[in-house]
């Protein structure tokens, strides 16, 4: 018996398709992913199945949940079903929980909602101090009484999927819900959709588009695109034998450990980026605690962590925009000086802020000339030129400005502008962890082209491992603002000697489910 | 925090319901009379001794109340006089030489049972020569610098020896008016006059004390201070024990105070005065305040109204010399529409030095009949014949400057700035009009409107050299430019180098005949006077303001609208 | 990473309320700069003898006021002064606010602390106070005015503009210039003026708005342009005697005037919000 | 939060004693000083100096503000020129009446405003919140000196209903004794408020009601009134419980143009009064009073934020 059946769902806006004709089903004790880059239309889905989505929203086709028609339900019969049976996990734990209100105030609702004898919201505390601890909260009592933005977010994550199955729904539908986490809490946030699952039966539409947790989690797999399915099947069948190009496609572009070899590298006495002993604190904790790097000359030095490590502070340390309070900072042998920075480039990573929407590429991409050098207009023109075919843009959109361009466009273009003066240092935060997949394969590509062209030395920061084993030669990793281990990719990412690392290397999914079930049961041995 | 809202509401919507249901005065009845004050006006000094700062008519009205002054002069008796009833002597006797006077003061008594006597009177002068230069009226040379010796003949006949011989008219009028017999018995604090001076201007200082302060309750006047708000509202209750013959008929007058005009106004259409005022922008309502039992009528002051013109002025003050220049200036000023429209009728156009409207004794034929009419040809000719000729656009400019007159550099321009008090519709419609004629003829008049204290800071009489002599015209009659004293001479205003001669007037026989008129003993020298600056125009005329614009309560009887600005509540009657 | 892209939604009637705002300015600027050209009147003389004639009386189609005034041309050209000082108040407020803003932004630390504590103090202290001195110490002229208004009331953009610098500079394309050797300069000038453009377009049209507001509010009290010149809110400044006159009506053009421009400016500052939310957005 | 609350008060013990430094010289820069305005047109040069030198003006301004800082920290304001009375005692006598006033027509402004806010916001678009927020906008453009002419010919001329002008007299009693005299004042006080913080609230609620959380609430299954009024509600409240705060000087000036329109005696008539009299003391005062109000208008707005909200009120994770 199903909990979900949706035939031949159609939602558009005004002209604009954002789903097109798509049938799921979803079964008790299923879960079923629907995989898709951004812009698939696979949120709209989730969001059509509860009839959450807005008025301007015209919508074809039917919903089933429970039985019951969603479409042609009416406002209080909507209401019914929603929470009780349906619940629902969305992708920001934080903007989804009210500020202003106790987790127990929003727990205890859900329940509030759908007993028929609505009582005050604290006759509902002991039913709300077992949902915590079923969803794995310690101290539930205490957290009842806390407010959102005490918890962190695994806990705000474990507490939405209280109020999503507090009601007892049939159903869950996740939006992404591990998305905005750190691996390793991903992984315990998966392992609790799985242990609900397992012992209530409940049936699961995970929406996602990582396809390491699909392969970790899924029954079954539709693969969206353009708000079409292109591929349905079971998941062990889709990752064995994709048969559709785009699957194909997509399987490819996720980097996995281990598959790019590793030279050995030469020992470097020079250093562009050396530092040391840095110290960083804020409001008298320490957040960078002693950690020294280096940066050899062409070298490729990848820095991961968790959130919260201190990998983006101990970056904006090297780029001067945070004064350390103990360690020394060498840039290029030296202080960061008006001169030193003609030779640093520097990518952040979210491609919305990371260019002037008011500026064009070209000027973009040619302003560190203005600021450093007297090259004339039609030289730096050329230049740009150049540039915009070594990131492989094409030239119709130098006159284009930031908000024209695509996430993967703008990355490209603060590449072009990071290494216009051709620096000997380049400092990119997170390039493209915002990115879809195959957009970060393909300007991964751009990466690695420009530094072996330019030969700069490169400080990579990124929170995924197969990323950074796939473009560094190096790697530090951070742990609490402390260093836990540096040394060789090739050394540490595959025979790591910290736990930690060996923590991480585990809880990050590989888009393999035969090989991801073996991880799962290496972690939880 | 919801359940307190709620309480509230209820509140508020008590007061909306309660607001209904409000109840309104209503003016007449008893014996006794709610008197308006000017707007902004707080009586705030009891003691008949001002000091600077406290010297307002309405402290004096309170004052005379209270306490009879040596001689009173008012317009009670249709002409500016002497008030016989309201003095505390006997008509002074001058000797042969007019140096020296003797007065004899009737029998008044003191609250206290004292009688009034000679010592009373030379316990003041005593108080104003020890600490004269702390004494509001003091004007060096005058009073009581001019009174060499005090003898006292009896308890009620004394003498005052003076350092020379005075006009007897103007002496009376305008120097023995400012003593008033004080209770020595009761206030001389200390031998020394000085310390009795200060601690009488310290207890003064005191409004929150007048209520309970023995001081004050020793009055000789017809009437006794019965409270005292220190936020001006007084109560005067009839003097039980008032021996003259101005005893008064009511049993109580309170005077009200107002911060706005508009404030008293609303007020009076309430019925909440009996003696009130109308502001002049609302007299439009004038049918509807007569049937409600108000008669309506302008109380003109002893007093005239100018623009007085800087002659030193670096830039104009050279032109302003030239006569045909103001005559040309007093052309183009239509009193009539002015007063006519402006003022609704209620002020009065002025031709020259003396107060025109109430008392004829000392106004010339020349004054009377305007030797300037408004006639903008005669001006612009007046201009022309003296080589102005205007410029592009539209300015006179001199052009010939053999006829222009000596001292005006070829190519100055008729532009002038004339600061003027702001605050006043009927000054901004007057300021506007003069401007709109002005322009007519070819002169440029920029206006520059300021509060009042701005314009008497800046006005003010200046060095050539000084970049204080800035200013060209400045305005400030909104309320009439001068109050005169009872003796209407023009000793303060445009004698050379006089206190209040703003501009620097210089004219030798406006000089001789002001020095005639304090100490030739025949009038004549003021009626030369009235003529003379009539014709020499030493500021522009302007209409004269009314002191105000009265609404009396119709059954009151016995009111004169005294031009000195004086009341005499004692008089009147239901 | 998923989001759902919403196409962009106006407020219903926003969009028609800025049109609406848009034509109603049009056709007040109209009346007041081509208004004289096609209905002649004598602004600059009193007319004593046609003095407070009722609408229509003597070829006036609304009177004249109390100095013989010819209303409906008296409306065109104080009309001209209340947009003229409006609008240079307004934009000297936002230009003064968003440097300032922009810089106390941008700087932080003790420079912003600085430049912050002074707008507070400008809050605190009532700007018809700062008027009303100023008013004595200068004589009032369109220049004077627009200078003076726009000198008190350049906070509350400077507020606006110190928010959104903040928020820009964490932006990444701040700190990316920053890092490769941008100087302050051109930051500010370069990157966080012109991004803060569509805020300070908004905040501009409100503040000529509220300009207009202020010129009433201070001509109503008399320290407007000297006569002959006026403008709506010196045409306001008798209002009370006319209605103690029983010539009630004769507020209602300048009031309305007042209320009907101030109300357009508003409509389009809020669709130009709404436009550029929407730009924002895209 | 202790610690907040001390930064605050030190913030706005800084901003006060920056407004005493900035009214005292501009005062000090006006030309010709008081003296003459005080004084009178018939005053001697000798007086007038006199006076200069009784109220030191004849010393460096930054002397004469040393004192006046020296007096004020006794709590002594000086004494009004033309009114002979204490300026402390005059605002005593006077603020409570404003402060009547205000109070008032802000809480009736936001009795009217937060409800009608919340509704336009709820109908957004529609025909109702088109017609309202278009009224909104022409109460927002009415100076408030026009809006309290219109409220006196309607309600005290045309239908002659309640009375033109507040009630006088020394207490607060006294104008509470004719409670219907203070209707106009208080309809044209709240006309002000109210269409500023309805403005606020719509802005904020329609903000709020496309939150997520408002979502999450939604997939629960709450009813949408509970959403509304539980979830949606208070956190609008919170945004425009500052900017009520903030409006304070708003609120004041708007206090300024009614008192000298309804002839209402409080302390903007008195700022008026001793504006055209160069009453130094009383204005310094007064700026001084609406400066202290406006400062702990804000810090209240600040507490009151920090009580509402929790997450200013308790320390978060560290993230």
């Amino acid at each position: 018996m199903s909990v979900l059946e949706i035939t031949d769902l159609r939602v558009s806006y005004g002209t604009a398709v954002a789903v097109d004709g798509l049938s799921v089903t979803v079964a008790r004790g299923e879960i079923v992913a629907l995989v898709g880059e951004s812009g698939s239309g696979k949120s709209t889905v989730a969001l059509a199945a509860l009839g959450l989505l807005p008025r301007s929203a015209h919508v074809d086709g039917t919903i089933t949940v429970a039985g019951k028609n969603v479409r042609e339900a009416t406002g209080e019969e909507l209401r019914q079903l929603r929470g009780r049976d349906a619940g629902m996990v969305f992708q920001e734990p934080m903007t989804a929980l009210n500020p202003l209100h106790t987790i127990e105030f929003q727990v205890a609702e859900a329940i509030r909602n759908h007993d028929p004898e609505p009582r005050r919201h604290k006759h509902y505390r002991d039913r709300c101090v077992q949902l915590l601890e079923r969803v794995g909260v310690p101290d539930a009592s205490k957290r009842l009484k806390q407010y959102p933005h005490q918890l962190s977010g695994g806990l705000r994550q474990r507490a939405l999927i209280a109020i999503a199955i507090a009601a007892g729904p049939g159903l869950i539908l996740a939006d992404e819900p591990t998305t905005s986490l750190d691996v390793t809490v991903q992984q315990q946030i998966l392992d609790l959709l799985r242990d609900i699952r397992d012992t209530e039966g409940t049936g699961t539409l995970l929406i996602t588009h990582n396809l390491g947790v699909v392969a970790d989690i899924a029954d079954r797999v539709l693969v969206l695109r353009n708000g079409k399915v292109v591929e349905e099947a079971d998941t062990d069948a889709l990752f064995a034998n994709p048969r559709h190009a785009y699957t194909r496609q997509l399987l490819a572009a996720v980097p996995r450990l281990g598959d790019t070899p590793h030279d050995e590298e030469p020992e470097r006495d020079r250093t562009v980026l050396a530092l040391r002993d840095i110290t960083v604190e804020y409001h008298g904790r320490k957040v960078v605690d002693g950690v020294s790097l280096s940066v050899g000359p062409g070298e490729f030095v990848g820095l991961v962590g968790e959130s919260g490590s201190g990998k983006t502070t101990l970056a904006q340390c090297a780029l001067g925009l945070v004064t350390p309070r103990g360690g020394t900072v060498d840039v290029f042998g030296g202080k960061l000086t008006h001169k030193a920075r003609r030779r640093l480039g520097v990518v952040f990573q979210d491609p919305a802020s990371s260019l002037d929407p008011t500026k064009t590429v070209e000027q973009t991409i040619a302003e560190p000339m203005v600021i450093h050098t007297r090259t004339s207009r039609a030289e730096r023109r050329r230049r740009v030129r150049e540039l915009m075919d070594a990131v492989e843009l094409p030239q119709a959109l130098l006159d284009r400005r930031g908000h024209e361009l695509s996430g993967g466009q703008r990355q490209r273009v603060g590449l072009a502008r990071a290494v216009v003066l051709g620096p000997d240092l380049l400092i990119a935060d997170e390039p493209t962890s915002a990115l879809d997949v195959s957009v970060q394969a393909a300007v991964l590509d751009v990466l690695e082209r420009l530094h072996q062209e330019f030969g700069f030395g490169c400080l990579f920061i990124s929170h995924d491992l197969a990323v950074v084993d796939r473009v560094c030669s190096r790697v530090a990793v951070l742990r609490g603002g402390q260093l836990v281990e540096q040394g060789p990719c090739a050394t540490v990412l595959h025979t790591p000697e910290h736990p930690y690392t060996r923590a991480l290397l585990l809880a990050s999914p590989v888009p393999d489910p035969a090989a991801q079930r073996d991880r799962r049961r290496l972690a939880t041995a | 925090m919801r359940r307190g809202l709620g309480r509230l509401a209820a509140v508020v919507c008590c007061l909306l319901l309660a607001a209904c249901a409000g109840g309104r005065a209503r003016h007449g009845g008893s014996n006794t009379v709610s008197f308006a004050l000017p707007p902004s006006a707080t009586p705030n000094w009891i003691l008949p001794l001002a000091i600077p700062g406290y010297t307002a008519s309405y402290n004096g009205v309170i004052q005379s109340a209270l306490f009879v002054p040596l001689y009173a002069y008012d317009g009670s008796s249709g002409a500016v006089g002497m008030d016989q009833q309201a003095s505390a002597a006997n008509p002074p006797v001058y000797a042969a030489d007019g140096k020296s006077v003797t007065i004899t003061l009737k029998p008044l008594t003191w609250s206290d049972g004292a009688p009034v006597t000679s010592e009373d009177v030379q316990f003041y002068l005593d108080l104003i020569r020890a600490a004269k230069d702390d004494w509001g009226a003091y004007t060096k040379g005058l009073m009581p610098d001019n009174v060499t010796g005090f003898h006292i003949v009896d308890d009620h006949t004394f003498t005052l020896t003076l350092d020379k011989t005075y006009n007897p008219g103007w002496f009376t009028a305008n120097q023995l008016t400012l003593i008033t017999p004080l209770p020595r018995q009761a206030w001389a604090h200390d031998p020394d006059p000085r310390k009795t001076f200060d601690y009488l201007v310290a207890q003064a200082k005191n409004l929150g004390g007048y209520n309970t302060d023995p001081l004050w309750k020793v009055v000789d006047g017809p009437y006794a201070l019965e409270s005292f708000s220190p936020t001006g509202q007084v109560t005067l209750a009839k003097n039980p024990s008032y021996t003259g013959q101005d005893g008064s008929h009511l049993d109580k007058i309170t005077f009200l105070t107002f911060t706005s005009s508009a404030a008293e106004y609303n007020v009076l259409l309430a019925g909440g005065v009996d003696y009130g005022y109308v502001p002049t922008t609302n007299l439009g309502q004038r049918p509807k305040l007569e049937s409600m039992g108000y008669k309506v009528q302008p109380w003109n002051g002893w007093s005239i109204t100018y623009i007085p013109y800087n002659f030193n002025n670096p830039a104009l003050g050279k032109a302003f010399q030239q006569l045909y220049l103001r005559q040309a200036i007093q052309h183009a000023v239509d009193q009539k529409a002015i007063s006519q429209v402006i003022w609704r009728g209620t002020a009065s156009p002025g031709y020259g030095p003396v107060p025109q409207d109430n008392d004829p004794t000392f106004l010339s034929p020349q004054q009377k009949t305007n030797p300037y009419p408004f006639d903008l040809d005669t001006s612009r000719r007046l201009l022309s014949d003296h080589g102005w000729r205007p410029d592009p656009d539209g300015i006179l400019a001199c052009r010939e400057p053999d006829e222009c007159g000596p001292g005006i550099a070829a190519g100055t321009r008729l532009s002038m700035t004339l600061l003027t008090e702001s605050g006043s519709d009927e000054t901004d419609g007057t300021m506007q009009e003069l401007k709109s004629e002005l322009s007519k003829v070819g002169i440029e008049l920029r206006i520059n409107a300021q509060p009042l204290n701005t314009v008497l800071a800046n006005g003010t009489t200046c060095e050539p050299t000084s970049p204080a002599c800035a200013w060209q015209l400045s305005y400030f009659g909104t309320q009439g430019s001068w109050y005169f004293p009872a003796y209407p001479s023009g000793e303060q205003l445009f004698a050379t180098d006089a206190g209040v001669n703003f501009g620097n007037y210089r004219d030798k026989p406006t000089d001789d005949l002001i020095n005639a008129s304090t100490l030739a003993t025949s009038p004549q020298s003021m009626v030369d006077y009235s003529a003379r600056l009539a014709q020499q125009l030493p500021v522009i005329w302007m209409p004269n303001p009314p002191y105000q614009v009265s609404a009396i309560d119709a059954s009151l009887h016995g009111v004169v609208q005294d031009p000195m600005a004086g009341l005499q509540p004692q008089r009147w009657y239901r | 990473m998923t989001t759902i892209a919403l196409p962009t939604r106006f407020a219903v009637g926003s969009n028609r309320l800025a049109t609406a705002g848009a034509v109603i300015l049009g056709l007040v600027v109209l009346f007041c700069l081509a208004g004289p050209l096609a209905y002649h009147s004598d602004q600059v003389h009193t007319a004593l003898d046609a003095a407070r004639l009722s609408p229509g009386q003597q070829g006036h189609p609304l009177g004249t006021d109390d100095l013989g005034y010819d209303v409906l041309g008296r409306l065109m050209v104080a009309g001209r002064t209340s947009l003229a000082i409006g609008v240079l108040a307004g934009l000297l407020a936002t230009a003064i606010g968003a440097v300032w803003g922009a810089l106390a932004g941008y700087a932080g630390g003790w420079l912003d602390a600085v430049l912050m504590r002074i707008v507070d103090t400008g809050v605190a202290i009532p700007a018809l106070f700062l008027l009303l001195v100023a008013a004595t110490l200068v004589t009032p002229s369109i220049p004077v005015l627009s200078l003076v208004i726009g000198g008190v009331s350049w906070l509350v953009p400077a507020r606006l503009m110190r928010a959104e610098a903040a928020t820009l500079r964490e932006r990444d394309f701040v700190k990316a210039i920053t890092v490769m050797g941008a100087g302050r300069l051109r930051v500010v000038f370069g990157h966080l003026l012109p991004n803060a453009v569509g805020t300070l377009v908004v905040a501009g049209t409100f503040q000529i708005a509220d300009a207009i507001l202020l010129v009433a509010y201070v001509s109503f009290l008399g320290l407007g342009v000297p006569p002959p010149a006026t403008d709506w809110g010196a045409m306001l400044s008798k209002s009370i005697t006319y209605t103690y006159d029983g010539a009630w009506w004769l507020i209602l053009p300048p009031g309305i005037a007042i209320v009907l421009v101030v109300c357009a400016i508003n409509f389009v500052g809020d669709g130009l919000r709404d436009a550029f939310a929407a730009r924002g957005r895209a | 939060m202790t610690r907040f609350l001390a930064r605050r008060l030190l913030l706005a013990l800084i901003v006060v004693f920056l407004v005493t430094v900035v009214t005292f010289v501009i005062l000090h820069l006006l030309p010709g000083g008081p003296a003459r305005g005080v004084l009178g047109v018939k005053a001697t040069q000798a007086q007038i100096d006199a006076f200069n030198r009784a109220e030191g003006f004849d010393q460096s301004i930054p002397l004469q503000y040393w004192d006046y800082l020296v007096r004020l920290v006794h709590g002594d304001l000086g004494t009004s020129y033309t009114l002979n009375t204490d300026v402390s005692t005059l605002l005593g006598e006077r603020l409570p009446k404003t402060l009547l006033l205000t109070a008032t027509s802000t809480l009736l402004g936001i009795l009217v405003a937060l409800p009608l806010g919340v509704w336009q916001a709820v109908r957004r678009g529609r025909a109702s919140d088109v017609v309202t927020t278009g009224l909104a906008f022409v109460l927002y453009a009415t100076p408030v000196f026009f809006l309290s002419l219109v409220l006196i010919i309607l309600f005290a001329q045309v239908l002659p209903i309640f009375p033109a002008q507040a009630a006088q007299g020394d207490d607060i009693a006294s104008l509470l004794s004719q409670p219907a005299s203070l209707v106009l004042p208080v309809l044209a006080g709240t006309g002000v408020t109210a269409v500023a913080y309805s403005r606020y609230m719509r802005s904020s609620t329609v903000d709020n009601l496309a939150e997520d959380y408002v979502r999450t609430a939604r997939a629960k299954g709450t009813p949408e009134r509970t959403i509304l009024w539980r979830h949606v509600w208070p956190n609008s409240l919170t945004s425009v419980v500052s900017m009520i705060g903030y409006s304070v000087p708003v609120v004041f000036s708007g206090s300024l143009v009614v008192e000298s329109m309804f002839n209402y005696p409080g302390v903007g008539l008195l700022f008026w009064t001793a504006a055209r009299n160069a009453d130094f003391p009383v204005l310094l005062g007064v700026v001084l009073v609406i400066a202290v109000t406006t400062v702990l208008g804000s810090l209240l707005a600040d507490v009151v934020q920090l009580l509402i909200d929790p997450r200013v009120r308790v320390p978060g994770v560290k993230s």
